[in-house]
């Protein structure tokens, strides 16, 4: 709640604790493929990830990297260019702690956070695996129904820190994310939220309607760095596309351990040796 | 290429387009081209009044309220139709969406299971649509029930599975019965052929019909508009298929 | 779900059924005075207001009109301008059915219907003789704690009807709102949205993040009208403040019944003799 | 208007601006002058630690996600202070918002119990404020129990009441007793005229101290930045007080 900090990219990574659980968002929103660059570089370590709802390379590439102890997901994929190959590779070794998930669930699992409860319930999920795999998970009896009805009540999401990217923050610490609400959810339900940004907005994004709209106020926002293109190798909203063939490229090469290592050495994403 | 003639994928889409006849909001995942191209295919046919939802674009998808708008916009009953795929799916409907083996040790992993677990129970009209058409894929039971086909009564499921097409055929399903029944077999296919790749039971009519093909208007469509339109969110499959690249 | 419907305002009252449960917003945003004005002419009856969470003017010329059954609200007021004096006086003659709320719980049990649930938690309330007095909430142990834990359980709150004004409606019925996010919540509760706009927006208000961010899609609106100054006397949002003057003298003159007929009479609001 | 003197307005504001020290973020409702300027004075004084929210105020108002946001903030444990007061108040801090009678038979109406019996229970540091100080606010026993200034044991309430300020005097809470006790009393008023106005039994000690008056840098601040950023939300307020019109 003290004033958000502005920082350089290599100090806001250093700000996200070993072990941290963090909320990541999904590959259609602002993704902060810059700052997770940053964190392997470090490299964190013990990393709890909750992706919201899903993630791609930036869960694949910390997961291959060694920086993820857990994952909380609802799935992890590269979409058109094919499953994620370090998630796929460690799963499959048993590597890797899963707790699988669905969509709506992560979403209303944070808004309980978001509004402090305990807990909300969430229709549908009875009958698949995952809730036979959730002991976390409870099923009642809806209270206000004169017959059984059976409804999943699912306990609050809390991460320790929401990371994502985005086109401006001002001065004050407000940050515009612009239709992308599930960041807004995440900085909400997060106890930090640490944000790269393209640009500082010089003015008070709060100021008028039209882009108070699409802002993250100040008080949900930890620490900001800059990082123009911040988002590559995946687009970002109106203002640059995902890199397409970069993302091909590394969903193929990461199929072998060999080739994500080549990947990592080509794209200077190897733990530094000075720190 | 001429309108008598067709491509695999046009014939799916247009497969699918017929099973949303009538619907007034579909919703299309992301990853998913030919339910994508369908859909708009819906939207061209009824004149506007079919609205299309499609995630990932920008262009298509009207969603103001972040990710979840989608799992609670079907829960309002906004959304008559979606599409799920399956690793695996089985003859009561179930899909996996996890992977293959004794969860949690997988011997092949899937990305997850996304948002099918809610999606199937609450959107009136799923339609499972997988090109793969293999023992591999519709097995006689799924490793892991991502969402169950049915539910037991009491359980409150205003959706679930209506239709499956695959790369052969096409099977309507039966929530009473838990079982689909062949409805039509692709041209240059069969029966026979079918049900040696099938690995569950389902019904089948004596004499099977021939899915119907695209008619020339569609495939004018298709080629034109649809495909302009399909760059956008899946550019990839467009210039594939239309040779369209992204405007 | 049909391509949204334009109208003229009078057509736009019309469509609003006699003993509709209906969503009105507090005084901050966007009340949709010309409707209401329009309602009052024609004249609506047996509404059931769900005021979200409060209202001032709005609520209280309906209920002083004469066209009002019930109201759920967590408080009706004018602010600085003092007590609701229709409102007031209704209550005290006995002449309302009225059921008190608070604003969370308001706010809360629109978000159940925007999620499909049948109802939500929410922390505090307990010990409040509100809870005391409304048998269709229900109190019960928060099943994740260990120790007993009460906690307060809403049903959902589906309005028949959401109705606001907004700056913009675009052709495909898309709403400008900017910040004013109440109204996307009773846009998504409700069963149907009835608007109002200052003016229509010649373009796609979801073609950019900047106004798409504070924008209702039109698969929720129902039916739009333009209105010009269509909040007057509230005000709305940068465009213009409320008429504090207008506002004080109603404050003062809807006190008596007399006062009340008289500000009708003066600002044209009585039942129309044709329709 | 000399800093040597002062407003009965401006002592309160400096009562209430002093109840706030160390607080990181506090809210403020809507017709709330008095405790807004209070926010916006602990603001200036903490050089900028202190962030003020007042509700109904476009510019001092940074809520981007609905009347809900207030609500939810204050649950997620990120609003330290917030003001409150009462059509009646009772010795157990118990506040009425609702109206007095027979509820639901009123025979007097008040607008109603806005967030109060969510945000007494959550917030850390409830400030009760009202000016108005006789037996007809102050009463023994509320006639309807808006929010409940204290909890059984097992109740979640991470909030409650802190102190109680009106026009005689300040007054602290101690939530264990569940009982007020008087802790100053503002210049030209004394103990005894407390006892008389207060219908409810309080702690008293042997020698009331009075109100400490606002120093005079407190007073520059009050008439020169402060009139302004409270003329926006509290237009009739700042003018009447302050002689400020709105920027």
């Amino acid at each position: 709640m003290t004033a958000t900090q502005f920082v350089d990219l290599e100090q806001l990574a250093g700000q996200l604790p070993d072990g941290a659980f963090i909320a990541l968002p999904p590959d259609y929103s602002n993704v902060p493929m810059a700052l997770t660059h940053a964190l392997m570089r470090r490299p964190v370590r013990d990393l709890r990830l909750l992706c919201v709802p899903t993630s791609g390379i930036q869960a694949d590439l910390l997961i291959g990297a060694g920086c993820v102890a857990s994952v909380e997901c609802a799935a992890i994929s590269m979409g058109e260019q094919g499953p994620a190959p370090r998630f796929t590779a460690a799963v499959v070794a048993g590597r890797l702690k899963l707790v699988d998930s669905t969509c709506p669930a992560i979403h209303a699992a944070l808004q309980a956070a978001e509004k402090g409860l305990p807990f909300m319930p969430l229709r549908g999920i009875l009958g698949s695996d995952i809730l036979r795999h959730r002991p976390d998970w409870k099923v009642m009896d809806n209270p206000f129904a004169d017959t059984p009805d059976p409804i999943v009540l699912l306990p609050a999401i809390r991460p320790d820190v929401a990371v994502f990217h985005a086109r401006w923050a001002d001065r004050q610490g407000n940050v515009w994310i612009g239709r992308r609400r599930e960041l807004m959810t995440m900085a909400h339900a997060a106890r930090r939220s640490l944000v790269t940004v393209e640009a500082i907005f010089d003015g008070d994004l709060l100021a008028e309607d039209e882009l108070a709209a699409g802002t993250i106020p100040g008080i949900y926002v930890d620490a900001v760095a800059l990082a123009p293109r911040g988002a590559w190798p995946m687009g970002l909203a109106d203002l640059y596309a995902p890199d397409v063939a970069h993302l091909a490229a590394y969903a193929k090469q990461a199929r072998t351990d060999e080739g994500f290592r080549a990947y990592l050495a080509a794209n200077h994403l190897e733990p530094s040796l000075v720190d | 290429m001429s309108t008598e003639t067709w491509r695999r994928e046009e014939l799916l889409i247009a497969v699918l387009a017929r099973l949303l006849d009538g619907v007034e909001h579909v919703a299309v995942g992301a990853s998913s081209p030919i339910p994508g191209a369908a859909a708009l295919l819906a939207r061209a046919l009824s004149k506007g009044a079919t609205r299309v939802s499609v995630l990932g674009s920008r262009r298509h998808n009207p969603f103001t309220e972040g990710g979840r708008e989608l799992f609670d916009c079907a829960a309002q009953g906004r959304i008559g139709a979606f599409f799920l795929g399956g690793g695996e799916i089985d003859g009561e409907a179930n899909i996996n969406l996890v992977g293959m083996g004794d969860y949690p040790r997988l011997d092949v992993r899937f990305p997850g299971s996304f948002g099918s677990a809610y999606l199937y129970m609450l959107v009136p009209r799923v339609i499972l649509f997988r090109e793969e058409h293999s023992r591999r894929v519709f097995v006689p039971r799924v490793n892991f029930i991502s969402a169950p086909g049915t539910s037991e009564p009491g359980v409150y499921r205003p959706g679930g599975p209506h239709a499956l097409v695959t790369g052969l055929a096409k099977f309507d399903f039966d929530r009473a019965r838990r079982r689909f029944a062949l409805a039509s077999v692709h041209p240059g296919h069969d029966a026979a052929e079918v049900a040696a790749e099938t690995g569950f039971d389902y019904d089948s009519p004596a004499a099977v019909p021939a899915t119907e093909p695209p008619p020339p208007e569609w495939l004018e469509l298709l080629r034109g508009r649809i495909a302009g339109e399909l760059a956008e969110t899946y550019p990839k499959f467009a210039s594939a298929v239309f040779g369209k690249a992204a405007a």
